[in-house]
């Protein structure tokens, strides 16, 4: 049923908070507004309209939420709580640093930790989120190149595959983007990339586990040929959770790699953020790092907040919410239960691809997968059904569609991410339900795909509409 | 384990099913030699352990509550009602995606149509987005969207904006090949910015109140950029403030940037904060960051969606906008569920209670003796101090006041080494102020 | 969509808890237990086990929810909060009382404010739920009686309209129950009371307002009858919501009154309590209150833990929890908000009453109702609709059913209480529905209402059958 | 006021609709000499104010987790999963009343079947009930209900059971008629009640482990019991040892009890608590409390009622088993939770662990010299103190730990006044005892 909007309920001269009126504020004669043009909800009235809306979203808590490459898993509980503790909640970021003891502290255990599990040397803590720790690499590997005299590297080789953030955040530092081919088995083109690795070149940005869902298992020559070209190798890290306390980028070769901590330690997405891009680093790429950057005095912790490196990305030291519940998860986990991590999350996808390959058509047959399994449409073909029909048909089974039309190198592509958090049983019942649909899509019944969902809040929205003339805030009804 | 779900018999069956040996097999693409190693970390801990571990951690810091605390410039600490915290812990919308379904994803989307259009009123402009990762890269990016308005290449920032911000825009704007014009540091510097408008200007960035609390009517400003064809960025950090003062769209900004942490969301350290970007409509197509707009399903009831993809980077690329992809979704709805508890006339209170306070905290440092440097502010003001600010926020502390933070811990080398920035809130006491006076005359 | 038990989907050797297996118990040979026969849940599948089941419920975050006599009204969330501070929460009863004081000063406090809001002399805090307080003032009665040499006293007056507690509550305490009349305007008949009042009398249990929503008009003339009989006025405090701030219950004569702590003063329901049921006692009764009794010394409050009263209610000190929540509740609303929910809770009432009485039959016109309009069915009389079959067909419109078939004394009774925390715009909703369904009623659609619900998860359930054949537990399915 | 949402305007407009001139008409009814009395009492006022006098209140309480604890006696502190707490607070399941309209309920109907079975299976009986108040008051209905099974009026209570168990028991039986036998108060005092059993006997309670910490095999007095046609109730007040401990139903008790805070449940310096109940099946109409069934819908889909309600007062009223009206359904949400977390193996982890900490404390204790008089204990021990237990709780306190219960303190009469109840959980640490045991030995 329709929710209102806040606009529509709520009351223009109503409030939900007991404040005192406060006095006019005659030292700011001229400065001041006339009052504040939005409405205000009692208590009860709020929560009946956030309790409402939120009944009509979809999430990891209700179901499997298999959207590859966003790593949608469990969000442990105790680490909402670990945040909220008053220590860490109700800190200011400029107290001073003697009264912050336990959360540099906690930084530099976080550190510690993401140092360890990545083979690297050094991490930068304060990018809020991957597509910042994308950029943050980037200036600290433009930095190092400015500082030994090679600022004239200005192109960036990006798999065909990658993320959208990749060549973006190379475009956005005034790097030209060039691709790399990609071979029939969904790995970067090694003869492609050592043609194109010239003395231009300033780094290569590669995604490992790459975007369909495997290692790139020549990796390490990936990594000789750029430094033997005098690039650095910038690692996407949004697979980490892949590999995880089971295989260290740095053994690979990697200088530069950005951790979302929202995907591998399991901060929750909240429906687009916050996230938490730390960016680990190799030694070369250490001293260009930004500020803050915490050091080690003889009695205490302190922060070093100016001068460091290539600048600042953000006016503090980063998501401090998130380091909390992202070493929560850690400590949680251990060495052991994070390389468990790993295993268990490419066991699934393994899983969901051995049970669904003699349905649908997977874009590479051939050996393992890693955390996710890609589908192409070829099976589709001739039902009249598409990729997105038949995601929106997954939403009246009870799940969340699949990652559709990602990686571009895939037709009409489905990329199916479980994650660890799924039991069996779950997995079964969603292997089943797409077993039904692939064979209702086959048997002729595109009727139920095209429409499809029927059983959501809404129908299918019109996208076109939204985008031809925009409406982006609420207006008043024409009287 | 207690996060995962399978059972050595599961994992045997699945692996019957995939038809490998064992776990190993699968990650056969792996180089050997750097599969398992040894990884010098501890092993799980039960959820007693790690809680135990945490809460050690957080005792050793001193919570903004514990004792009289005046720190402000750009954090601020406010009393957010419990309804926010409880909502945003809801599964529904704390374990959702970003919502690319609108189908099952209208409970987050209608959440950010009602941000937007609060964001928009509070600023007095027309459109703004889903939200940005905090204030300071939300000025970074008003910056390099003036760019792609104008074409033109420089901004200069006042000498009033926080530093922080200046160093971010300075960071992320150069990186993307534009000119910074940073103007000195200085206590009432917003009309400075004015000479240096030229007709190579992309932008002036001006901030009110600034980082020494200086509250400025900027229209003048405005109208002297537009002549030059230059956009006005108006950057708010104490969103609290646009309860009581003119609105940056009544002032004629052309952009208005924000943190909203203020609102709805508790310190923590410094993040995850919440990026309030707000701009005029002819200017919506080179936004930054999403955008939540309204359409109708097929069978034609109301619906929103995220619009206007073709600025972002999973669409266009390296012919983004930005490189951004993640908003701060959860923070925005705690800022747009606590904005719709104060409404316009709780928000406009609780504006008049804050200020109040600071009339308050300024009486008392100067009987205390200090000269307060703030002309016109909203809940913060500048103080000189004898001697430096770093030594007495030191002294201060071991009477157990926490004064304010040091101007030099933020620009070391803008010489105002003298400088205190105190703020106070609704959550400042009359003890908190005697606490402080008191301290100060000892 | 059906969610398994968590028999059929638990492990039996999964634990969502990482504990170690301890050492075996040695020393206590022959009196351990081979294993425990129940499932675990990973964690990942506990929170979707139990998030999947509570959207299978209605609450008052979702929509009005006016069963009357029941009192669903907002749960403030900063009473969650303020219950969970660790110095209430982590509190154990029996920790030496030095270092209990905050929580003693938070009883004597609230005690003083029930105390101060009924305008009665004493309060017994330690029964947890309304029927328990019940119990208590009756076992105060008993006492006092038998104190005086009066105990031959075994008879306790109840109007037919009481809550069923009443006549169990004084059954239990082995008093015989006698009913005394109505009059026709839903009130005590005076001279029925009058007539039965005799020397066999103990007490008279009378709820007020009643629980057909009106306010006992003759209460004080019901107190001196009582009190020139030699016997006690209980009054059953359920209603005490509508007249809180607004009447105090000792100005009426009253000797003993329970108060729902979740009623009043909106602790959560948490879908069948824990509730809490203090008891407001008058100056002769207060002596026999039962343990234990704050006292206090000259610098600390201190515990009567033994010898106090009648005897004991429970092992402890009653709810804190729950004290902790009402006087947060009753602080936030101070004496000026208190009786605004009073008059609100009755104005919402009468709106209500006022907007249905054309369609459907008020079953006391005349006059204002308290915070609950009763009505009747004979509106339905011809429609083949009942009122189950209509409070059915309220599921549908995402409304909660309203009390049905109580009090006793009205036909088919229809009883809706919306509490003062609705919105006019929620009534209005709430009351377009119910004229809606009123006139598909008698417009002859009582195929809407036989077969209703149809949208909620379940259709109409089988309760002869789940009597006839109880089962319940699970039990593993036969091989 | 925040937490109503009627504004002026609608209560005109409303009492407009009604035909009343203002509210008071609305309350015509009322006696005017009695009407809007004078309340002297604080007025409304706002979240951080309120916040700030429960805090302030909070703080001069010393959490049971600020220091070494060692308080049982019935009441535990045990470390609660996170998961548990938040799920409780969940809309749906916090703010949902009794689930009389099962076709909206079914989250909290599930869940009650879910936690009987799982109540039955702990105790080893056939059927347990939804939950009752607490443990104290689920004794006092178990003997109750023996006397509608044997239609005899004679309960013994073993010296063993928790004295305020035993006169929540006298108080409530007695008050419905009962005679109740209570037998001095001894460490291993099971054995004794054996010989009181005679004929007119109804049941005999019997506590294991009991008040002193003593696990008892009560196979035999189930034997002696029966055999006179009496029914034996077994009460446990720490519901963990099920994990450890032989359960009532094997050692042939016809009634289990206990006291079911220990799981999931916070302390709440006593309430509230979950009471649980179960029985064996051919007793089931006889049992207090509510009792959820399986049965079918319209459409033959398994779904969950409350059921065999003819038992209940809203039905029966005078003829009732019980007053009961409420149960403890959150409460037992929270135990179910918690419990469904720890699964049996879980469970067992966990009462291994408990048991492990009590061996260690009763080294601790022997070791600085005190006599331990709890023959064979789970979590708790028996000390004998030199002098008054109670002066040494407030010695000990004075360095810092709270060192348990004096049993003067439960049963002033007993004449155990050198008697102290320590009990440890898995929250003591090895530091924990350490800090008593140097405290003991000062």
């Amino acid at each position: 049923q329709d929710e209102p909007l806040l606009f529509e309920v709520g009351g223009w001269d109503k409030t939900g908070v007991d404040l005192p009126d406060g006095p006019d504020a005659d030292d700011l004669a001229g400065l001041t507004r006339d009052g504040v043009d939005l409405p205000g909800l009692s208590e009860p009235e709020a929560v009946r309209h956030y309790v409402r809306l939120s009944q009509k979203n979809h999430a990891i808590d209700l179901a499997l939420y298999p959207l590859g490459s966003c790593t949608m898993k469990h969000n442990p509980r105790l680490n909402e709580k670990m945040a909220r503790l008053a220590g860490f909640a109700d800190l200011h970021p400029l107290q001073p640093v003697s009264t912050t003891q336990g959360a540099l502290q906690l930084m530099d255990r976080l550190a510690h930790w993401l140092k360890t599990l990545t083979g690297m040397p050094a991490v930068a803590l304060s990018p809020k989120a991957g597509a910042h720790g994308e950029l943050c690499g980037l200036l600290c590997i433009k930095a190092a190149h400015e500082a030994a005299g090679q600022g004239h590297r200005r192109t960036v080789l990006v798999p065909t595959s990658a993320h959208g953030t990749n060549p973006a955040t190379a475009a956005f530092v005034g790097y030209s983007v060039t691709e790399i081919a990609q071979t029939d088995d969904g790995r970067v083109d090694l003869s492609d990339l050592a043609a194109k690795l010239g003395p231009d070149v300033a780094a290569i940005m590669v995604t490992n586990p790459n975007t369909c869902g495997l290692f790139e298992r020549d990796v390490i020559e990936i990594a000789r040929l750029t430094h033997d070209a005098g690039a650095y190798f910038y690692c996407d890290g949004a697979n980490f959770n892949a590999i995880v306390g089971k295989v260290r980028p740095g053994d690979l070769g990697v200088d530069a790699m950005h951790i979302n901590l929202h995907k591998t330690f399991s901060t929750p997405h909240g429906g687009g953020g916050p996230g938490a891009g730390p960016v680990v680093l190799s030694q070369a790429l250490a001293p260009f790092a930004p500020a803050p950057w915490i050091v080690s005095g003889p009695d205490a912790l302190g922060l070093q907040e100016q001068d460091a490196g290539f600048g600042r990305m953000c006016a503090f030291h980063g998501q401090m919410g998130m380091f909390v519940r992202a070493y929560a998860y850690m400590l949680s986990h251990g060495a052991d239960g994070l390389r468990q991590v790993a295993e268990d999350a490419v066991l699934n996808a393994n899983y969901v691809k051995a049970r669904l390959s003699d349905v649908m058509s997977p874009a590479f047959p051939e050996g393992p997968c890693m955390h996710e399994a890609l589908f192409d449409d070829a099976w589709l073909d001739g039902t009249g059904v598409t990729t997105l029909d038949f995601a929106k048909a997954m939403i009246d089974e009870g799940f969340h569609p699949m990652t559709m039309y990602f990686p571009l190198v895939v037709h009409g592509a489905m990329l199916i991410e479980p994650t660890e958090t799924e039991s069996k049983a779950e997995l079964d019942r969603f292997c089943e339900a797409l077993r039904a649909l692939a064979g209702a899509a086959k048997a002729g019944e595109a009727e139920r795909f095209k429409g499809a969902p029927f059983l959501a809040p809404l129908r299918r929205l019109d996208e076109t509409l939204a985008a031809r003339k925009p409406k982006l805030a609420w207006t008043p009804p024409a009287e | 384990m207690r996060y995962l779900p399978l059972t050595p018999e599961d994992r045997a069956q699945m692996l019957g099913v995939i038809g490998a040996p064992d776990v190993d097999a699968l990650f056969a693409d792996v180089p050997a030699a750097a599969r398992n190693p040894a990884i010098g970390l501890a092993p799980h801990a039960g959820e007693l352990e790690v809680e135990r571990e945490l809460s050690g951690l957080a005792a050793l810091n001193r919570a903004a509550g514990a004792g009289p605390f005046f720190c402000g410039a750009g954090a601020y600490r406010h009393h957010v009602p419990a309804t926010v915290d409880h909502i945003i812990q809801r599964s529904e919308f704390l374990t959702s995606y970003t919502p690319y379904q609108p189908e099952i994803a209208q409970g987050t989307l209608q959440v950010l149509f009602e941000f937007q259009t609060q964001v928009a009123r509070l600023t007095g402009l027309d459109v703004a987005n889903a939200s940005m990762y905090d204030g300071s890269t939300a000025c970074a990016e008003a910056v390099m969207m003036a760019q792609r308005v104008t074409r033109r290449e420089k901004a200069i920032l006042s000498g009033g904006l926080h530093p922080h911000y200046a160093a971010t825009t300075q960071t992320i704007a150069h990186a993307e090949g534009m000119e910074i014009v940073r103007q000195p540091a200085a206590i009432d510097a917003e009309a400075a910015v004015i000479e240096a408008i030229d007709a190579e200007t992309a932008c002036v960035v001006v901030q009110t109140p600034n980082v020494f609390g200086v509250v400025t009517d900027v229209s003048k400003i405005a109208e002297a950029a537009h002549a030059k064809g230059a956009l006005l960025i108006v950057v708010t950090t104490e969103a609290v403030a646009y309860g009581l003062l003119k609105s940056p769209g009544e002032m004629g900004a052309d952009i208005a940037v924000a943190e909203g942490q203020s609102i709805g969301n508790a310190l923590n350290y410094g993040g995850p904060y919440v990026g309030l970007f707000a701009c005029r409509e002819k200017f919506v197509r080179n936004m930054p960051g999403r955008l939540c707009g309204e359409t109708v399903d097929a069978e034609g009831r109301r619906g929103y969606v995220l619009t206007l993809s073709t600025r972002e980077q999973h669409i266009r690329r390296e012919k983004a906008t930005s490189n951004i992809c993640t908003n701060s979704g959860l923070c925005a709805l705690a800022f747009s569920i606590h904005l719709s508890l104060l409404g316009g006339k709780g928000l406009s209170q609780l504006a008049r209670v804050n200020h109040a306070r600071a009339r308050e905290l300024k009486a008392a440092v100067e009987a205390a003796g200090l000269e307060v440097l703030t002309p016109r502010f909203f809940n913060e003001i500048a103080v000189r101090t004898k001697g430096p600010a770093a030594d007495l926020v030191e002294r201060l502390l071991a009477d157990g006041v926490v004064a304010g933070v040091p101007f030099s811990r933020l620009d070391p080398g803008a010489g105002l080494d003298d400088v205190l920035l105190l703020c106070a809130t609704e959550t400042t006491t009359s003890d908190d102020i005697a606490a402080l006076k008191d301290a100060l005359a000892r």
